[in-house]
């Protein structure tokens, strides 16, 4: 029986692996109708930066972008749910190990260095605050295990914040072109490059929050909640 | 806005804004829910009666609004539908007052009544549903807030019986859906007209118009509680007496008699009907319920399964009239909508008195109970004598006519199928009568309840006394204007061009 | 004017679910009843400004699809958004209400509540192949997080195996873009549409768009997919049911309805429809009965979804290879019951909650008796149950009416026997709750009587999936209007 | 066939593996790794795919850029409510509680790791 089902599944997997590869290789027989690259670079001057990535990311398709860190934000408020004590952190998953303890003061101010860095690339080569934002994360992540109190990270206000920030910030900037008459998520002309900054800047900061918060956030007590209708 | 739009509107609006105001009542507002029904049931008879009276001098009342693309909402008042309308509007206030007086003292009368305006106003929509659409919804309705009125007591047997009576409605239900859906797929929206649509139609629609007619039939067969649908009537027989005599008298067994004879008359038309030979079949299934309903009556003990096998017989008695395809059997089976209702209504009433007062239920328990309560076993040995068809009773006429209509188109085979029915009759009823008037009362009324002088209370005898005077006249004043015969002769006129 | 409108509709919610992530459980109720009425006003006036202007693009951002996003603002679309506005608000105010404030996870509630409700706009008025997506992952996320609200372990294990379902369901989907993108270069769908009708692409290639579809149709808990969405509609709290099951699982429907209506001419065949139409009709069949089977009464409702999506999926076979004619009226049919189902289910899980609420047991045996304190919540419960038979004058009788038609009128007359058979099987389980109220013989005499305004709610919901069969022509009218002009 | 194309076909070759190990494993870290396992090949498909000509195309870079964000918040959520349920119910698999036997109990399982 088991051994049937799992020649079954194999088969379905092969027979889509299949069928996926076939429909790549037809796909690829004759060539796009719309250039779409062609006409990126056409409009490349009008959208601020060079990088056409961040171009397409922070303007042309600013929109999933923005929705993007929504998604980003959810996950991280219902990370922090989960969490039922007033501090995130757990003293006791602290490790007291004292060569990471002496890795992370050459380590952590490095990789800070290297997410600005990477920030600033982002304009004309690949870079950005995504990835800014990880690096970020991984030094408090790296903090955490070697032992660095960070008792900010308490599902207060302030973390709350810190999660939302990016995003606020980015969404205020899509609505004061709307307040103006423009569309939604339009930037005023001229102020497209410095607007961008400012946004890439502070999602960096909201990214390396949430993925930090998403980390720490451990189940640490059993606190929960009844079934509706099962009394307590 | 016209009057004229408005009437049907204002008649369907009494009872439903009723129901609404009745749910919307504490339990314990007795004396308002009272007058709000009586108030909205004395309105109604009113609203009825102008209609009545616009229609006879040839007015017209419709209202309509587009529902979905192609179909029409369609409210309309013709002579056929006032005969069904009047029916129930004057049977709602009788029964209203004897389930004011039969409910008394027990739980849940705020759901009662809602429910039981409700039904009455899908009653009402029934009625005055101007196409098969229109119909469909109320029918539908009608099976909703039916269902409430019999688990009304909330024991296993009624919720078991309610639960079969939803089962065989809603399967109906279903079917009729179908045929109405692809009756409209296949002509587009139909508007009940006198004399049908389909005179002359073309013969490859032949075909599936039969289908369609079965399914219809079946459809409302089911409520018509025609054989072998009738299966959910025996049983629904546990809830509370006045909503036995309303399923049996007025609504949900009329409404299914009502919509066969809307789609005989008005959708197909008889003479195109005849035509296909679709009566034929009819036919033969109304005689053939007719002759099982009286027969299995005859082997009931219990008083109200017996008189409810006596319904399923006398209904039929609708049914095969439409097939006579004649004017004289035709009006027979129409004045029979109204006199069944009337007698079937008395009958029940008297068994809920029997039932209320001395605990009776069954037959053998019945000895000697005329001596107690004679004005109610007045009333019931009318309603008998008049399902026997004695004259000058109610049942007489509707007898006699059909008779002759039945002679008149050829069809004797329906004389004696009449004759066995009126002698099975006979042979289930006169029993319970010698044991009311002649036998001797063998032991002690199962649960005796007294009410001073009276027999029973007045909430619970007089509406029986009223409905026998009601089948009394309406057997010797047959001839009068506006009597059942006279309105069932100008549907005929205007309906069959024969 | 309409500029502001969708700014006003696009900001709104995500801004408000940023406003109550900063405050507490009480301050975001004040926060949300104030964001419902914004919202809700510029959904209505939008609405309104479609119904008497006709349809247009919306260009985020000033750029124009293929480079940027577009959105298709149709009769279609602000339909739903506006049934959204009423759900979302309904359930909303019940919640603020329904949820004890005292439970501090609670407040993160309102924050996903908005999420939820930006997501669902997104994919009402999405053009654009890949944005959708995004819209379908913002809109699981935001689900899952609210099924998981509260933390107990079996609400964690629905939220796990919902969050699993949701993203191979997208997964799926976002491989069909990928495909779809390399074959034509763009992610407009009316693009793609444009590309496939004037020739330019040669049709063959059906399967980028089943994979769309599977992973939409799994998203949507299409049988035999349907697993997860019982144990996640169940466990959640009510007013998230409500919203889940009245909203979230149409929002995956929709995109496979458009991409259907769009590309199902030139990709799809006449296989692939009526093997999902009979898929379709399978969960009607089997939904029904499971629900009939339930003990817990939130799960006979949950199960009631598995049976209603079915009839959703009748879309696919009543559209393909059929006049004009035929495929409007399914068309029609099936928004209806999209909208009819949304209003009677949240009417129900809502009525379902307060019922448990006040027996204080989600079993259904619990309810023996209850008619007698002729509570409100039973009496919605069973108004929204007669939408869901389909019978008149509800919502679900008009699109079922509309069904029929088309079903008679294509010749595919076997989808007859499923609108007719699934309408007495819903008959079955909501009779069932209903017999239940009935009985008599117990001595029941504790009930609690809810708050009116969590009573008014769901009787609000459950009147209006009534009365939309009455006003099923005008509000049909507004959903068929044209674009302005005929192109963009 | 450019060296493009061929990253599309490695991708098929990610989707295939990783939806095998999705239907196929129980325990749910391993399911939700078999499921960045696909998500990777699809970004592959959607990468390699539109390059196939050679010519760079800045918009599924971008594209899968955000796609990855999505997907990692989608895992991290994942992971977060994996622990938890770990934690409350000592189970790794959505096996219903009674079918299978708890591997550990509770209040053992305190602290940290879903290990086997």
């Amino acid at each position: 029986m088991r051994v049937l089902s799992v020649v079954t599944m194999t088969a379905v997997c092969l027979a889509f692996a299949g069928l996926l590869g076939l429909a790549v290789w037809h796909i690829a027989g004759s060539p796009a109708p719309v250039n779409l690259p062609g006409l990126l670079a056409e409009n490349l001057d009008a959208s601020g930066v060079e990088h056409p990535i961040t171009a397409v990311l922070l303007n042309f398709r600013s929109y999933d972008t923005l929705l993007e860190i929504g998604v980003l934000v959810i996950a991280g408020i219902a990370g922090i749910s989960m969490a039922k004590t007033t501090s995130l952190e757990d003293p006791d998953l602290r490790t007291s190990d004292s060569l990471l303890y002496a890795l992370q003061r050459w380590f952590v101010p490095l990789m800070l260095v290297l997410a600005g860095y990477l920030l600033w690339a982002g304009s004309d080569r690949p870079g950005g605050a995504f990835q800014a934002g990880a690096v970020l994360a991984a030094s408090g992540v790296m903090m955490r295990l070697g032992g660095i109190p960070m008792d900010f990270l308490r599902p207060g206000v302030l973390l709350r914040l810190g999660l939302a920030l990016g995003f606020t910030v980015f969404l205020l900037v899509a609505v004061a072109s709307a307040l103006a008459g423009e569309v939604f998520l339009a930037y005023p002309a001229g102020f497209a490059k410095p607007l961008i900054l400012v946004i890439e800047t502070v999602l960096t900061f909201s990214i390396a929050m949430v993925l930090l918060a998403l980390f720490v956030s451990a189940p640490v007590n059993r606190a929960q909640e009844p079934e509706e209708g099962e009394h307590e | 806005m016209s009057l004229s739009v408005l009437m049907p509107v204002f008649a369907l609006m009494t009872s439903l804004l009723a129901s609404v105001v009745l749910f919307a009542l504490p339990e314990k507002g007795y004396r308002l829910r009272t007058t709000i029904n009586l108030v909205a049931a004395v309105v109604k008879i009113a609203l009825v009666a102008v209609m009545i009276w616009g229609i006879a001098r040839g007015r017209e009342y419709e209202a309509a609004f587009t529902m979905l693309p192609g179909v029409e909402f369609v409210l309309r008042a013709d002579a056929l539908s006032m005969l069904f309308a009047g029916l129930s509007a004057l049977l709602w206030l009788l029964t209203t007052i004897y389930a004011v007086g039969y409910l008394e003292d027990s739980p849940n009368r705020s759901r009662f009544f809602g429910f039981f305006s409700l039904c009455v106003a899908s009653t009402m929509g029934i009625a005055l549903a101007g196409n098969l659409f229109t119909f469909f919804l109320f029918y539908e309705m009608l099976t909703l807030s039916t269902y409430p009125l019999v688990v009304h007591r909330g024991t296993r047997k009624s919720l078991r019986a309610g639960r079969n009576y939803i089962i065989y409605t809603l399967t109906g239900g279903a079917v009729l859906l179908l045929a109405i859906a692809w009756l409209h797929g296949l002509v587009g929206d139909l508007r009940f007209q006198e004399g049908g649509h389909f005179a002359g139609v073309d013969p490859s629609l032949q075909v599936p118009l039969t289908i369609i007619f079965v399914l219809l039939m079946t459809g409302l067969g089911v409520k018509a509680a025609l054989v072998p649908l009738h299966g959910w009537l025996p049983q629904a027989m546990v809830a509370p007496a006045p909503v036995s005599a309303l399923l049996h008298a007025v609504a949900v067994v009329k409404a299914g008699a009502f919509g066969i004879i809307r789609v005989v008359f008005e959708v197909y038309g008889l003479e195109a009907a005849e035509a296909m030979g679709l009566l034929a079949g009819l036919a033969l299934v109304a005689a053939f319920t007719i002759i099982y309903g009286s027969t299995r009556a005859l082997y009931q003990i219990d008083l109200k399964r017996r008189l409810a096998f006596s319904t399923i017989s006398q209904v039929s008695y609708i049914v095969l009239g439409l097939c006579l395809f004649g004017p004289l059997g035709v009006m027979g089976g129409l004045v029979h909508l109204v006199h069944q209702g009337i007698m079937k209504i008395t009958l029940f009433f008297c068994a809920g008195n029997y039932a209320e007062t001395l605990g009776v239920h069954r037959i053998d328990e019945l000895d000697g109970a005329g001596k107690r309560m004679p004005g109610t076993s007045v009333a019931f040995t009318l309603g008998a004598f008049g399902m026997i068809g004695a004259p000058p009773l109610a049942g007489f006429i509707t007898k006699w006519t059909m008779g002759a209509g039945a002679l008149e188109v050829g069809m004797d085979w329906v004389v004696a199928v009449l004759v066995v029915s009126s002698l099975l009759n006979a042979a289930y009823f006169l029993p319970i009568l010698h044991r009311l008037w002649f036998a001797e009362q063998q032991q002690a009324w199962p649960h005796e309840r007294r009410w001073g002088r009276l027999e029973t209370s007045p909430w619970l005898l007089w509406p029986p006394l009223v409905t026998a005077v009601l089948l009394v006249l309406a057997g010797i004043l047959a001839n009068v204007p506006f009597s059942p015969l006279s309105w069932a002769e100008l549907i005929v006129l205007r309906e069959v061009a024969l | 004017m309409t500029l502001w409108l969708m700014a006003g509709l696009l900001f709104t919610p995500l801004a408000w679910a940023v406003l109550t992530l900063l405050v507490d459980f009480r301050k975001g109720r004040v926060v949300t009843w104030l964001g419902i009425l914004v919202q809700v006003l510029v959904s209505l006036a939008l609405w309104a400004a479609v119904a008497s202007d006709g349809g247009f693009y919306y260009f985020l951002g000033g750029w124009q699809a293929p480079l940027g996003i577009e959105l298709r603002v149709d009769g279609l679309a602000v339909t739903f958004v506006l049934l959204t506005a009423l759900v979302a608000a309904a359930c909303g105010w019940h919640a603020s209400v329904y949820l004890d404030p005292g439970k501090s996870w609670h407040r993160y509630f309102w924050p996903l509540f908005w999420f939820l409700w930006a997501g669902l706009n997104v994919v009402w008025l999405g053009g654009d192949l890949f944005n959708l997506y995004v819209g379908l992952e913002l809109i699981s996320l935001a689900a899952v997080g609210l099924v998981a609200l509260g933390g107990q372990a079996a609400a964690l294990r629905a939220a796990i195996r919902y969050l699993m379902a949701a993203l191979l369901g997208s997964l799926a989907y976002l491989l069909g873009v990928a495909l779809i993108y390399g074959q034509f270069g763009t992610l407009s769908l009316a693009d793609v549409t444009a590309l496939l009708s004037d020739g330019t692409v040669a049709a063959g290639q059906t399967f980028p768009l089943v994979l769309m579809l599977f992973g939409l149709a799994l998203k949507t808990a299409l049988f035999p997919m349907h697993g997860w969405l019982p144990p996640a509609h169940g466990i959640a709290k009510s007013p998230v049911s409500a919203l889940l099951s009245a909203l979230v699982v149409k929002a995956s429907f929709y995109i496979a309805a458009r991409l259907w209506l769009d590309l199902g001419g030139h990709l799809g065949g006449y296989e692939l429809a009526q093997l999902i139409g009979v898929l379709g009709g399978l969960a009607v069949i089997w939904g029904s009965w499971l629900a009939f089977r339930q003990t817990k009464l939130k799960q006979v409702v949950a199960y009631s979804s598995v049976a209603q999506i079915g009839y959703l999926f009748l879309l696919f076979p009543l559209t393909w290879g059929v006049t004009d004619a035929i495929s409007l009226q399914a068309q029609q049919g099936i928004t209806l019951q999209v909208i009819s189902h949304a209003l009677a289910k949240a009417a129900m899980f809502l009525a379902a909650g307060n019922l448990i609420m006040s027996v204080g047991s989600n079993r259904v045996d619990a309810l023996a008796g209850v008619s007698r304190f002729l509570p409100f919540s039973l009496f919605s419960f069973g108004l929204a149950g007669v939408s869901l038979m389909g019978l008149p004058p509800t919502g679900g009788f008009a699109a079922k009416w509309l069904l029929l038609q088309a079903s008679l009128a294509s010749g595919q007359w076997w989808w007859l026997g499923v609108l007719l058979a699934g309408g007495l099987l819903s008959a079955a389980y909501v009779f069932r709750v209903y017999q239940a109220s009935f009985i008599d013989n117990t001595d029941t005499d504790h009930f609690f009587h809810p708050p009116k305004s969590l009573e008014v709610i769901p009787l609000i919901l459950a009147l209006l999936s009534l009365g939309l069969g009455l006003v099923a022509e005008p509000v049909l009218s507004v959903m068929a209007l044209p674009f302005e002009g005929s192109s963009r | 066939m450019t060296i493009h194309l061929l990253y599309a076909f490695a991708g098929v070759a990610l989707c295939g593996i990783g939806l095998f190990g999705f239907i196929r494993l129980d325990h749910l870290l391993r399911k939700l790794m078999a499921f960045n396992l696909m998500g990777s090949g699809v970004f592959l498909v959607l990468v390699g795919l539109a390059q196939r000509v050679g010519q760079p195309d800045p918009v599924p870079q971008a594209l899968v850029l955000t796609g990855i964000v999505v997907a990692v918040a989608a895992t991290a959520l994942a992971v977060v409510l994996i622990r938890r349920y770990y934690h409350l119910s000592g189970q790794i698999t959505l096996a219903e509680p009674g079918r299978e036997p708890v591997k550990k109990p509770a209040a053992d399982a305190h602290r940290e790791g879903p290990t086997e």
